[in-house]
């Protein structure tokens, strides 16, 4: 499924976007600070340095923490599909990183005055196609 | 006359600032208040509208421009003197003043000298904060002695044609990671659900708190309400409102609009010649954070208002029974309740703004929130959190004037993450 | 035959923020030719209905711009056009079956064109 | 003659680049705030803002305001000219406005022990290929 | 523990410092100093010495890791913790924890933490400014409550082969200007040529200056002649130096070397428990300039230096009478009456410096200037400009004592655009 706007990758993000092709969900880590951190920036923002900075897998699992649903948004590539949900979920194994996501079981469907939301329900990463080449990560609930 | 840099009060423990009392405000100018410029009319610019409200905030000082030695300003009325609305360019410009930005989207200090013929500028700086932070750069300027009668100036932009609108497909450097996923308003839209979820509310119970500001707007004369749009605002009509990102109705977000406004600040020596009553500044403090992850969190949220609230506390000596005049920002609608919760005002404790809401919030009442109606009453003006005050403490306030005591002041806003809080007196302290 | 015309104001009607081509003659005209007319706009309901004051009409509803939805449901009609000068003007009417124009489009009367005795001929969508 | 090291111009700096090699020398110039300013930046530093920073020529004459010689460059393309003069020149007009100039009519010359650099004397821009097609200003005495 | 920004004193009028005898340097700890490192002997590593010199720091002060609650360094020894010499990669890394930069050309809080076994940190900042910035920002640190017993880390590397050699034959950015002109250490060369223009003095005026430096270096033991080049240095010597650029020798420009040095700084509270005689901070204040145009000229240092000495004065409350121990950097040589001169020590006044090394600067005698040599008596260390005042305060300096009163010290560096200076005396008050 292409999606409105497709993210172009910069040299500090090149990894991340290299592994989502892959199929893994990677976030930055600082050995000496013991900290992980998304998103990614060129030096640990603890230390401030780069030189224990590397990437880590996660478990792509995660929890809904809260949600949005936008229905005027300023980006014009989206307005076909309003309304449409925001769901923000944080990594299980560390609940301070956080992540975007549009729940891909729900995306695009008709959302009601009160959609049912399963806030602290666990979610499994998957990869989706947002152009040719370029796969970013969704959400999806674990049945 | 190189800008300054590092005035700011945003190290821990700032202490009593040593420029209490020092210097104060005296005056206020506003210029009419357009929804937007047409692109033609250049007695309707933002550089004309600057223009008037300078000469107005001179006239109601009592001083003419020869008494003025510095200018203090946001030059597009954001960080860094960047513009709110978008920019003209690359549209053609106009014959001068007018062929550039400057006059068009921003106003410089140093426009300002060559249109209005000030003579004894020794100080100018175009690359403030939103207002809260000039009036808290214009205090330490005086309390520094860089100057001695200062001008502050906000500019507030609006362009034909809707702002911020994006059409591309590609998203880039930080954009990336909302854009890809569709977030934009829906950021505030995230944390306020999560605020929901934590407490147990709702976005219809900010209904009571919207519709007063609209009703105490309504009795402010440069409120873009006021001027254009007078009708009663009804607790249906906010129920009523289209969601733009949930649960954000387009009446919890302001409505962009063109104005400006300038303030006469002086040294309290001097402040005894001027025609009005001087309200003194006791504190300024400024505060910058980051989020941990990707997405403010209300976690996030509420750690920094906290640090921001305690800093301005430990930066004024004063505590929460003091605020008689609390004027928190609000454009969105609900970063209000964050702040109010963070000062404790009248002893609101985290998740209780609404039931406060729910209660008496009117402006003759015992809890007069937002006297001069916050930016949903009055549009994206953010100056009616330094107006209001000013003239609630100097005993102008006219209809909006409050019942109860008003002689301490706190204005804070403008984002979460990003704030400076002003504590105003009517006595030196 | 009932056909309802729903006027978005800012960007359409001349007395909006901007103003916008359609005039109050024409307006009232259409309330003239029959034509049962109202507002769906994002101004509160309370300064729409001073709109209508002020232009000394009065109409058979006024609504927030996402309720068209409610204005079909409490206006029965045989035909219903929205016009407006916005993308969303432009999906509110898509997702509840109304006719649209653009604010260009609706400052040249095309209601006027329409045969009200033979609605058969009444494009119902755009 | 080519140069040891070649300029490459940046978006701030091609119309200065561009003008030497039409034979002028431009600075940029803040008509709100009356100020010269050289080496060009984004903005002007005393407003902060681009809106009136224009590109002004200037009379290319200049004093020696002083002068260093040198002997051992961390510069290694400089290596085979050392020793070599470096002269700093300050322009007539505003004399807040320096350059780097080698004073072109002793450059590469042998440099005694103790040289007569004719500190205040006034000197005139002139431009020489750095390399092909780039033009970079000097000055020699008038 | 996000990095803290904003804790300098670099505003005016920066008054009294509210921290004023809160913080006190007890103990200073060192490594060997070595020319350079030889790219194989991890046991001579710049993280080797640096674990070497906390060590010795805190046995010093007669504590233990476990005392320590902060560590405050710049990584590389220059501003914002970049590396004085260039980094090791690309050429390949060591077996952990030799796997970065960081031990081999840095030296991070968070690596010593892991190497050494810190246990009980709540405060690592590793991004600061020379070693009189980290003074400076440890002190603020202590009186601001962030940490009560603070390490202070100077790690000082140098990698075999001449650094800062630049083979390109293209300049781009602001290299464009001096590169195309061949201008490199003549910057600073220039600058003395002014000034000697305008005081009519020379290059060989200076040697008394820089010959006495030597002798005192020659006296600290962590200095790189006492441990490797311990011959006498002569005014012969310097007037044969082989010229760098004009009017720098080779004798005015410091020697890089390895050493790593650390102090033990506290609270005034926790000072009582020492080992050493606690020598308290008055003052620490900080400055970055710009020229005004292309070429540092000597107006503008002059400018910049008098800025910097003012504000120290009105930070401390101290008058240049009241200065025991002058410690101004020195690494160029030329740098040094720039300070002399806007501190007024000794009344000298501007363009009298030369006449004041032509005068008695020993040792023993009344104005015993650098008493621990300097960097041109030691080698590009830095550090002696901490250590030697604090000794001479605590009065443990050996044949280095001075013989003048030692109470109050004054030590500032590094560049005139950019400076820290550090007040200590041997009283809170």
């Amino acid at each position: 499924m292409a999606r409105p706007i497709v993210p172009v990758p910069d040299p500090a993000t090149q990894p991340f976007w290299d592994a989502c092709n892959e199929g893994k969900l990677i976030v930055q880590y600082c050995s000496v600070c013991d900290r992980r951190q998304f998103p990614p920036e060129a030096a640990c923002r603890d230390c401030g340095f780069n030189f224990h900075l590397t990437w880590q897998e996660t478990s792509g699992r995660a929890k809904i923490v809260g949600y949005s649903i936008t229905y005027d948004s300023r980006l014009v590539q989206w307005h076909p599909l309003q309304p449409f949900l925001n769901v923000i979920v944080a990594l299980e194994e560390d609940p301070v990183i956080n992540f975007h996501t549009n729940l891909i079981d729900d995306f695009g469907t008709n959302l009601s005055e009160e959609p049912d939301i399963p806030i602290g329900a666990t979610c499994e990463v998957q990869f989706v196609e947002a152009e040719p080449g370029r796969m970013i990560p969704e959400w999806k609930l674990v049945k | 006359m190189a800008r300054e840099v590092n005035w700011e009060r945003n190290h821990d423990p700032v202490g009593i600032w040593n420029g209490r009392g020092k210097a104060a405000l005296i005056a206020r100018g506003h210029s009419p208040t357009d929804r937007r410029w047409d692109g033609e009319s250049l007695d309707k610019s933002l550089g004309a509208f600057m223009m008037i409200a300078v000469q107005n905030a001179l006239d109601d000082a009592g001083i003419t421009i020869d008494d003025v030695d510095g200018i203090i300003g946001s030059a597009g009325g954001q960080p860094g003197g960047a513009p709110l609305s978008d920019v003209w360019g690359p549209r053609p410009y106009f014959d001068p003043p007018y062929d550039s930005e400057d006059g068009l989207t921003h106003v410089t200090g140093q426009w300002l000298r060559q249109q209005m013929g000030f003579k004894n500028i020794k100080y100018i700086n175009n690359h403030g904060d939103p207002i809260w932070n000039l009036i808290g750069q214009a205090a330490q300027a005086i309390a520094d002695g860089r100057a001695e009668t200062v001008v502050v100036t906000y500019p507030n932009g609006n362009l034909p044609g809707r702002y911020h609108q994006d059409p591309t497909n590609e998203a880039r450097g930080p954009a990336v990671w909302p854009n890809t996923w569709g977030w934009g308003l829906s950021g505030q839209g995230f944390t306020f659900n999560q605020y929901c979820q934590k407490y147990g509310t709702n976005h219809d119970r900010m209904a009571p708190f919207v519709v007063q500001e609209r009703k105490n707007g309504l009795l402010w004369e440069h409120s873009y309400y006021a001027q254009h749009e007078p009708g009663e605002f009804t607790e249906e009509d906010y129920l009523n409102g289209r969601m733009i990102a949930r649960d954000l109705s387009i009446f919890d977000c302001d409505r962009p609009v063109l104005a400006a406004a300038a303030y006469i600040m002086t040294t309290a020596e001097k402040a005894k010649d001027m025609k009005q009553t001087p309200v003194y500044i006791w504190d300024h403090t400024e505060s910058l954070f980051s989020p941990r992850s990707l997405v403010q969190t209300i976690d996030d949220t509420e750690e920094w208002t906290d640090i921001q609230a305690q800093r301005s506390y430990n930066g004024s000596g004063i505590t929460a029974d003091d605020i008689d005049v609390f004027a928190p920002y609000d454009g969105f609608a609900v970063f209000t309740q964050y702040y109010i919760e963070a000062w404790g005002w009248r002893g609101v404790k985290r998740g209780e703004a609404h039931d406060f809401y729910a209660g008496d919030i009117s402006l003759k009442g015992p809890n007069p929130l937002n006297s001069g109606g916050g930016n949903m009453g009055t549009g994206r003006m953010r100056t009616v959190f330094i107006t209001d005050p000013l003239e609630q403490l100097q005993n102008r306030a006219g209809e909006r004037q409050i019942t109860g005591r008003a002689e301490i002041a706190v204005s804070h806003g403008v984002l979460p993450v990003r704030a400076a809080t002003v504590v105003r007196s009517t006595t030196p302290g | 035959m009932a056909i309802l015309l729903s006027f978005d104001i800012d960007g359409t009607l001349e007395l909006g923020d901007p103003p916008g081509g359609v005039t109050t003659e024409m307006v009232r005209k259409a309330r003239d030719v029959g034509f049962i007319i109202g507002s769906c706009s994002d101004k509160p309901l309370s300064v729409q209905r001073k709109i209508w004051e002020d232009m000394e009409l009065t109409p058979a509803f006024v609504s927030a711009k996402h309720q068209l939805g409610k204005v079909r449901r409490e206006n029965p009609a045989d035909a219903y056009y929205h016009m407006g000068d916005r993308d969303t003007d432009y999906m509110a009417a898509k997702d509840n079956n109304f006719g649209f124009w653009w604010a260009h489009e609706a400052a040249e009367q095309p209601w006027l064109e329409f045969d009200m005795n033979n609605h058969e001929q009444i494009p119902i969508t755009t």
